[in-house]
């Protein structure tokens, strides 16, 4: 039999001005299975707690109930106060008399008889809580960070530095990322190269980071605590135990006519290759696609060329080695799988992509993006820092820069902003000039978004000391005429048409994430927007977790994102993780669902209801070792409790604990009953 | 093929030789062409500058006319035409309030069914039919294929071609035996809309477009809208050009193809002449 | 009791973090309404079974408010989404077998639509008013459980 | 006729399937057939008659016939509809069972009548079914159907109702409702009523009142339909089977309706359809919502 005591909270006057709490604690008495029941001027006080605690103690209480004000000011507090007499704390429940009740009514009969009701339904609510223990989960304190730019060599660090064991998994040959390819960085115009390289080389020597390059996750399983990921390392066709990176096999091979996709296509590379001379790890890779052996092999020829193992002094080259996948126990990921840019191409990825006919389709030459215009301002790019267009190589004197393309601009598929154009391009403005005194800068914007520290006066500074025209307007077309690019737009500001003869046009094309975020996305079962960038947890509250508890989003996957922002956003990914491995034991709040297998009937609705994938399919197998059945099965791990799952399930065989139909029923039936 | 077939005023009058063109090929390309009866106005180009529901009701009533005629698909020759019919059948389509309100206006039952099409499309539908029958190869003749802005845009309104780098209208010229040559002013605006009341912009943006055809080695431009017709051809002598650039009509180079004599084709209707268009077995007469 | 002069019970089942939020917004804002309704808190509209309302009916309550957080809102990602199927379904399912849609509330009220939370309140009780006491259902036979 | 019993041998005797369930001629009009061997298979019919739906007896709870062993169904388009169904709903391995699917152009309002097809005779619901051909299927038997349509009584009725006011319609179902004995005929006969244990016999708590008094049946009335929304496939099944005719359907039939209307889905044969309740779109209809 169950014996609830009820404690009526005057809140001083807010509860008791409109409420008669006596008459409450009175009725509430006679209410079948109430054993005690007082109120008193402020429950929440400390003698106030006594009063409850003495009463759980002395009349042996069952359940507890607090007719005061709204659970989230105070569950807490109480469940706390009764869990220090012993009673377990999912026995104790509030009742709202105060914002429910005494506040939003003036008619004392009417409130207090209302405040008896409420009172009433929790109690008979309470009769039937059951006592509920936090759910504990193991968990490993490992994270694997997916991506090795800056945003993840940033929370592999910071991970690292905080004690617990990472894996950083790069899909190149080399961690760096679009970073690495960088000449300068804004608003400071220090070099891209100096700042990010030591950071590479640290986490190459971190002892508590294992770095796999050349890799891709293939599949993910388990939940928060305990994920089993199992990851790719392509052949990279070098032994990397022998290889001590001299180089020796890059000079040897005979293909150096290859583009270099680190230089965007501007420098050329060989068929085993290092992507850029500072790349960590420093082992070369095999392009199997351009290697005169392979291609050979490939057609069932004799190996045509072995230069390079010959060159090789440590017989590190393998030309034989295969895949390999590794499986890797981990308690967190972290998605860092960073952006690509936007290409005005014909042929686009999605079909809502549209390229831009009106500039060429990207065929005409000397017309190059944002990246191509890093790699020519770059020292260790490929014309070691001059700028020179790729057409002839020489100086362009005028160069014009396009803001937005791609972006903001629904007609060719993507609405959004990409939040660091704006920002390069000053900072292109800016090196050009810096590298060619006498050249001219046109740029063609919609808006300025320069909302960062130092960031408006950063572009500031590119039009009104470093002398870069600024017009606002769109261009309408671009076209080859002899030796120069015409560039035909519109000035909005003085409302007349313009044309300019360019010799180079600089496109800052629209940032989407990496191509195959989305297959990326489904094996980590987290949500992804129609361009594939990863949806956040809450876009203010919880911006770097997502909807899959123990997976966290860093840089610019989730959004557009600049250095700093993917930085910034790393650590508080680093932090959430750190925060996570804190504990042996993970602890979550009891209340969630629970399947009664006996009754279950395996038709899985909760499966496709669950927002967190928390059902999985369990069998149940006779002694021999038949399956008869398969039924649902919550992981409390990944469970948050929200019920879908039980007002969708047919026959009921599942519940979400605190929150069950029998509780619920009866709060139904003391109303109206 | 079979198509109903929406003149407009332009086709009886300014460019009568569209029509008369339009009319002579369509036997040996198998065309059969019903024109829409008690059609009337499309409303181009005043209607839907000064009312909506108005400039969508007008073209609707011949769209309306058409299905009950038993119509699923109209050619509209005019690109102004072309370009108010599509864009009536769009905003119908896409938007339940001017759907509600143009059906009230036309007191008469209307689907919106009917496909409606340019003479480009067209054309460039029936080239297998034309590779086959064509009689006088226009062999080595080098021509601008110009296609201004009502025939492409809006794309998601016309969308038969790409509205920033269109092929149709070169394909129909291949299978003609003629060479398209690439140039830049194809989809530009020659300014019709403003002929009357801004000559000198008009003229300036003709001789833009004429200039560069003539740059890229043009013998001829071609066109489908009477409107850029009439501005690159009538307006030719204000641009004080080097030398004449005939301008013609597609249904008429398709003609000459097609071994039409050149009366047929009203190619004396212009006012630059269309003489070095016209291959010498040709009829004689153009001036 | 007679139309429009009787005091309707109204059942209310919420979400806990948008409209119970809100309804606590109602309070700390000291915004007056009507005393005919009690709530009954969920974690989230997705676990509102349609036989809460059906229970609601059959144990006598005039009225019922179904409310939780706006589309795209929810706290749990998607529950209210699969809500608003549920009880579209219901709320046509129940009119067709002879329940007045008067007495079915379903709204959306964020924790920062105090005002709003109090709107729904009296105009639910106002409509059920009209509509009377729900005898109905209420004097189906059957023992209670 | 011979082309089924043909196939139904064929397979029993290379071992594909052990039972062929299928119609047979009975004592009192078409009645199911459990066929294991060549000679029951050559009792197989199919007309006009075949009313019921025998993907009830694919549920593996079913232990009488799922102890025959593998399966092989004669199954028309609304039954290869439950069908699907039930793979939607992991009680059934597509590799389990083999479809026979009969061409269909309705069946009889009354098997028992012996009329001729047609407009009036034919069952309600087939009177608005589109599908006369099945899809799912291992194999495909009989003529193509010319589709015979008709008035749909059910359809007007529901109009009816829904003109009525909500007194008028509420005494109308406890009138219907009033007949209900709970047997639970409408349950047992429907092929995605498979639970194991029914809500209806949840005692604690007690979802619904078990003794058939209107609360009790009103409850197990409207949960039902409830739980079928979405997934009814419509082959009038506990209509059919109810011994006090109450008219199930119209029930199912306008929840069907607002499901159509309302999220666009109609019961079909594609197992990888989602069942509209348990997926969602941002952009649903909610005017009801304030």
């Amino acid at each position: 039999m169950a014996r609830i005591g009820v404690f009526v909270c005057h809140c001083g006057e807010n509860i008791g001005r409109t409420v008669d709490c006596h008459a409450v604690a009175e009725a509430l008495a006679q209410v079948p299975g109430v054993v005690h029941a007082v109120d008193y001027k402020y429950m929440c006080s400390d003698p106030g707690q006594q009063l409850i605690k003495a009463a759980v103690a002395e009349k042996g209480l069952t359940g507890v109930v607090v007719a005061a004000c709204s659970p989230h000011m105070h569950e807490k507090t109480f469940r706390r106060a009764v869990q220090s007499v012993g009673l377990n704390p999912f026995l104790c429940e509030m009742a709202n008399i105060r914002e429910h009740c005494s506040w939003i009514h003036e008619d004392r009969a009417k409130a207090t008889e209302k405040a008896i009701d409420l009172a009433r339904m929790m109690v008979e609510k309470v009769k039937r809580n059951v006592a509920l223990s936090t759910v504990r989960i193991p968990v490993t304190r490992r994270a694997l960070v997916i991506g090795g730019g800056i945003a993840g060599i940033q929370a592999a660090l910071d991970i690292a530095d905080g004690g617990a064991e990472v894996v950083l998994v790069e899909k190149e040959p080399s961690i760096g990322g679009h970073m690495s390819q960088l000449s300068e960085t804004f608003p400071t115009l220090d070099c891209s190269q100096c700042i990010l390289t030591p950071r590479m080389v640290e986490v190459y020597q971190h002892p508590r980071i294992k770095l796999l390059t050349y890799s891709e996750v293939e599949a993910v399983e388990g939940y928060i605590g305990n994920f089993r990921v199992t990851i790719r390392k392509k052949a990279r066709g070098i032994d990397e135990s022998k290889c001590n990176g001299c180089g020796a096999c890059i000079k040897a091979c005979p293909n150096k006519r290859i583009p270099s996709e680190f230089d965007c296509g501007l420098g050329k590379r060989t068929a085993i290759y290092v992507p850029f001379p500072q790349a960590v790890p420093n082992i070369p890779v095999i392009d199997r696609q351009r290697c005169t052996l392979h291609i050979a092999r490939s057609k069932g020829k004799k190996d045509a060329c072995m230069k390079c193992s010959e060159a090789c002094q440590r017989g590190a080259i393998d030309f034989n080695q295969q895949d390999t996948l590794v499986t890797e126990e981990v308690g967190a990921i972290i998605v860092a799988t960073g952006y690509q840019l936007y290409s005005i191409g014909r042929d686009q990825p999605k079909e809502y992509l549209k390229g831009y006919g009106e500039y060429g389709y990207g065929t005409i030459p000397d017309v190059i993006d944002g990246l191509q215009f890093e790699r020519l301002a770059s020292a260790s790019g490929p014309t070691a820092g001059k700028i020179l267009r790729p057409s002839d190589n020489k100086e362009p004197k005028t160069v014009v820069f396009l803001q937005c393309i791609g972006s903001r601009d629904p007609a060719k598929g993507i609405e959004y902003c990409s939040k660091i154009c704006c920002m390069y391009v000053a900072k292109h403005a800016m090196l050009y000039r810096h590298k060619v005194h006498d050249g001219r800068v046109v740029v063609f914007y919609m808006d300025i978004r320069a909302a960062g520290k130092g960031y408006d006066e950063f572009t500031r500074r590119a039009i009104e000391e470093e002398g870069a025209e600024y017009i606002r307007g769109r261009v309408t077309r671009l076209y080859r005429d002899g030796d120069v690019i015409k560039v035909q737009g519109f000035d909005t500001l003085s409302g007349s048409p313009i044309t300019i003869d360019a010799d180079m046009v600089v496109l800052a094309t629209a940032v989407r994430p990496q191509p195959g975020i989305d297959a990326l996305a489904q094996k980590l079962s987290v949500s992804y927007d129609r361009h594939g960038f990863i949806v956040e947890a809450h876009p203010k509250l919880r911006p770097v977790e997502t909807n899959t508890a123990g997976v966290y989003v860093a840089g610019a996957c989730q959004a557009p994102r600049d250095i700093p922002d993917s930085v910034a956003m790393a650590s508080a990914a680093a932090s959430k993780v750190l925060g996570l491995f804190s504990h042996e034991m993970l602890e979550r709040e009891p209340t969630v669902a629970r399947v009664d297998e006996s009754v279950c009937a395996g038709c899985f609705h909760c499966e496709r209801v669950c927002p967190y994938g928390a059902i999985r399919h369990k069998e149940i197998k006779d002694k021999t070792g038949k399956v008869i059945r398969v039924v649902a099965e919550v992981n409390p791990g990944v469970c948050q409790g929200c019920g879908t799952c039980q007002a969708t399930c047919p026959s009921k065989s599942i519940e979400l604990q605190g929150f069950t139909d029998a509780q619920i029923f009866a709060q139904i039936n003391a109303f109206v009953g | 093929m079979k198509l109903g077939y929406y003149p407009g005023c332009s086709m009886h009058g300014t460019s009568r030789e569209h029509e008369e063109s339009l009319l002579a090929i369509a036997k040996p390309l198998g065309l059969e062409l019903a024109e829409i009866e008690d059609w009337s106005c499309c409303g181009a180009s005043s209607a839907h500058a000064c009312n909506r529901t108005l400039a969508v009701a007008l073209p609707a009533r011949n769209l309306a006319l058409a299905e009950e005629q038993g119509h699923d698909r109209v050619i509209a020759p005019c690109a102004a035409c072309y370009n108010r019919l599509a864009m009536a059948t769009h905003e119908v389509a896409s938007d339940p309030q001017m759907a509600g309100r143009v059906r009230a206006v036309l007191s008469r039952p209307f689907a919106n069914r009917v496909k409606v099409l340019n003479a480009v499309e067209v054309l460039r539908e029936l080239v297998p039919t034309l590779k086959t029958n064509v009689k006088r190869p226009l062999t080595g003749l080098k021509v601008a294929c110009y296609y201004g802005c009502l025939l492409l845009r809006p794309a998601e309104v016309t969308g038969f071609d790409d509205p920033e780098d269109p092929s149709s209208m070169e394909e129909v010229v291949r299978a003609c035996g003629a060479e398209p040559v690439s140039w830049r002013m194809r989809v530009e605006c020659c300014g019709a809309g403003l002929t009357m009341a801004r000559k000198p912009s008009v003229v300036r943006l003709g001789r833009a477009i004429i200039s560069d055809a003539m740059a890229s080695g043009a013998d001829v431009i071609v066109v489908s809208c009477p409107m850029c017709h009439s501005n690159l051809d009538f307006r030719q002598q204000a641009m004080g050009l080097s030398r004449p650039m005939p301008v013609v009509y597609l249904t008429q180079l398709v003609g000459l193809a097609l071994g039409l004599d050149s009366s047929a084709l009203g190619l004396a209707r212009h006012f630059v002449s269309t003489g070095g268009v016209v291959p010498r077995n040709a009829a004689q007469e153009v001036g | 009791m007679e139309k429009g002069n009787f005091e309707p019970r109204i059942t209310a089942f919420v979400c806990n973090w948008c409209t119970y939020t809100g309804a606590d917004l109602a309070g700390t804002s000291r915004l007056q309404m009507a005393p005919n309704i009690r709530i009954v808190r969920l974690p989230c509209t997705g676990r509102i079974d349609p036989v809460f309302v059906i229970k609601a009916f059959e144990r006598g309550a005039d009225g019922v408010i179904v409310s939780g957080c706006h589309p795209a809102d929810c706290h749990y990602t998607a529950g209210n989404y699969h809500a608003r199927r549920r009880f579209a379904i219901l709320r046509e399912l129940l009119i067709f077998m002879g329940v007045d849609p008067r007495r079915m509330t379903f709204s959306w009220v964020s924790a920062s639509e105090g005002a709003k939370w109090r709107d729904v309140v009296n105009e639910t009780v106002e409509r059920v008013r009209a509509c009377g006491p729900f005898e109905g259902w209420r004097s189906l036979g059957g023992g209670l459980t | 006729m011979t082309e089924l019993r043909e196939l139904a041998r064929k397979l029993l005797s290379d071992g594909q399937v052990k039972v062929v369930i299928g119609y047979e001629e009975g004592p009192r009009g078409v009645r199911p057939l459990f066929a294991t061997d060549g000679a029951a298979a050559d009792r197989l019919i199919f007309d006009e008659r075949c009313v019921q739906n025998l993907a009830t007896y694919l549920d593996r709870r079913r232990v009488h016939v799922a102890r025959l062993g593998k399966p092989a169904i004669v199954a028309k388009p609304c039954d290869v509809k439950a069908v699907a169904g039930l793979l939607r709903e992991t009680q059934l391995k597509r590799e389990d069972v083999v479809i026979i699917g009969v061409r269909c152009g309705g069946v009889l309002a009354d098997p028992k009548s012996l009329q001729r097809l047609g407009p009036d005779t034919m069952a309600d619901r087939c009177r608005t079914c589109e599908t006369r051909e099945p899809g799912l299927v291992d194999y495909l038997v009989g003529p193509m159907p010319e589709a015979v349509r008709g008035q749909s009584g059910r359809d007007a009725k529901i109009a009816e109702l829904d003109a009525m006011t909500p007194e008028e319609r509420w005494s109308f179902w406890q009138k219907e409702l009033s007949r209900c004995t709970r047997c639970q005929a409408c349950r047992q006969v429907c092929p995605l009523c498979y639970c194991d244990r029914c809500m209806a016999d949840k005692t604690e708590p007690q979802w619904i009142e078990s003794s058939p008094h209107p609360r009790g049946i009103l409850a197990w009335h409207l949960i039902r339909a409830i739980h079928l929304a979405g997934r009814c496939v419509d082959c009038g099944e506990c209509e059919r089977a109810c011994p006090v005719s109450i008219p199930l359907g119209l029930i199912t039939r306008k929840v069907a309706q607002v499901v159509a209307q309302r999220f666009q889905h109609h019961p079909t044969d594609d197992p990888s359809v989602p069942s509209p309740i348990g997926t969602w779109r941002s952009d649903d209809p909610q005017e009801f919502i304030l």
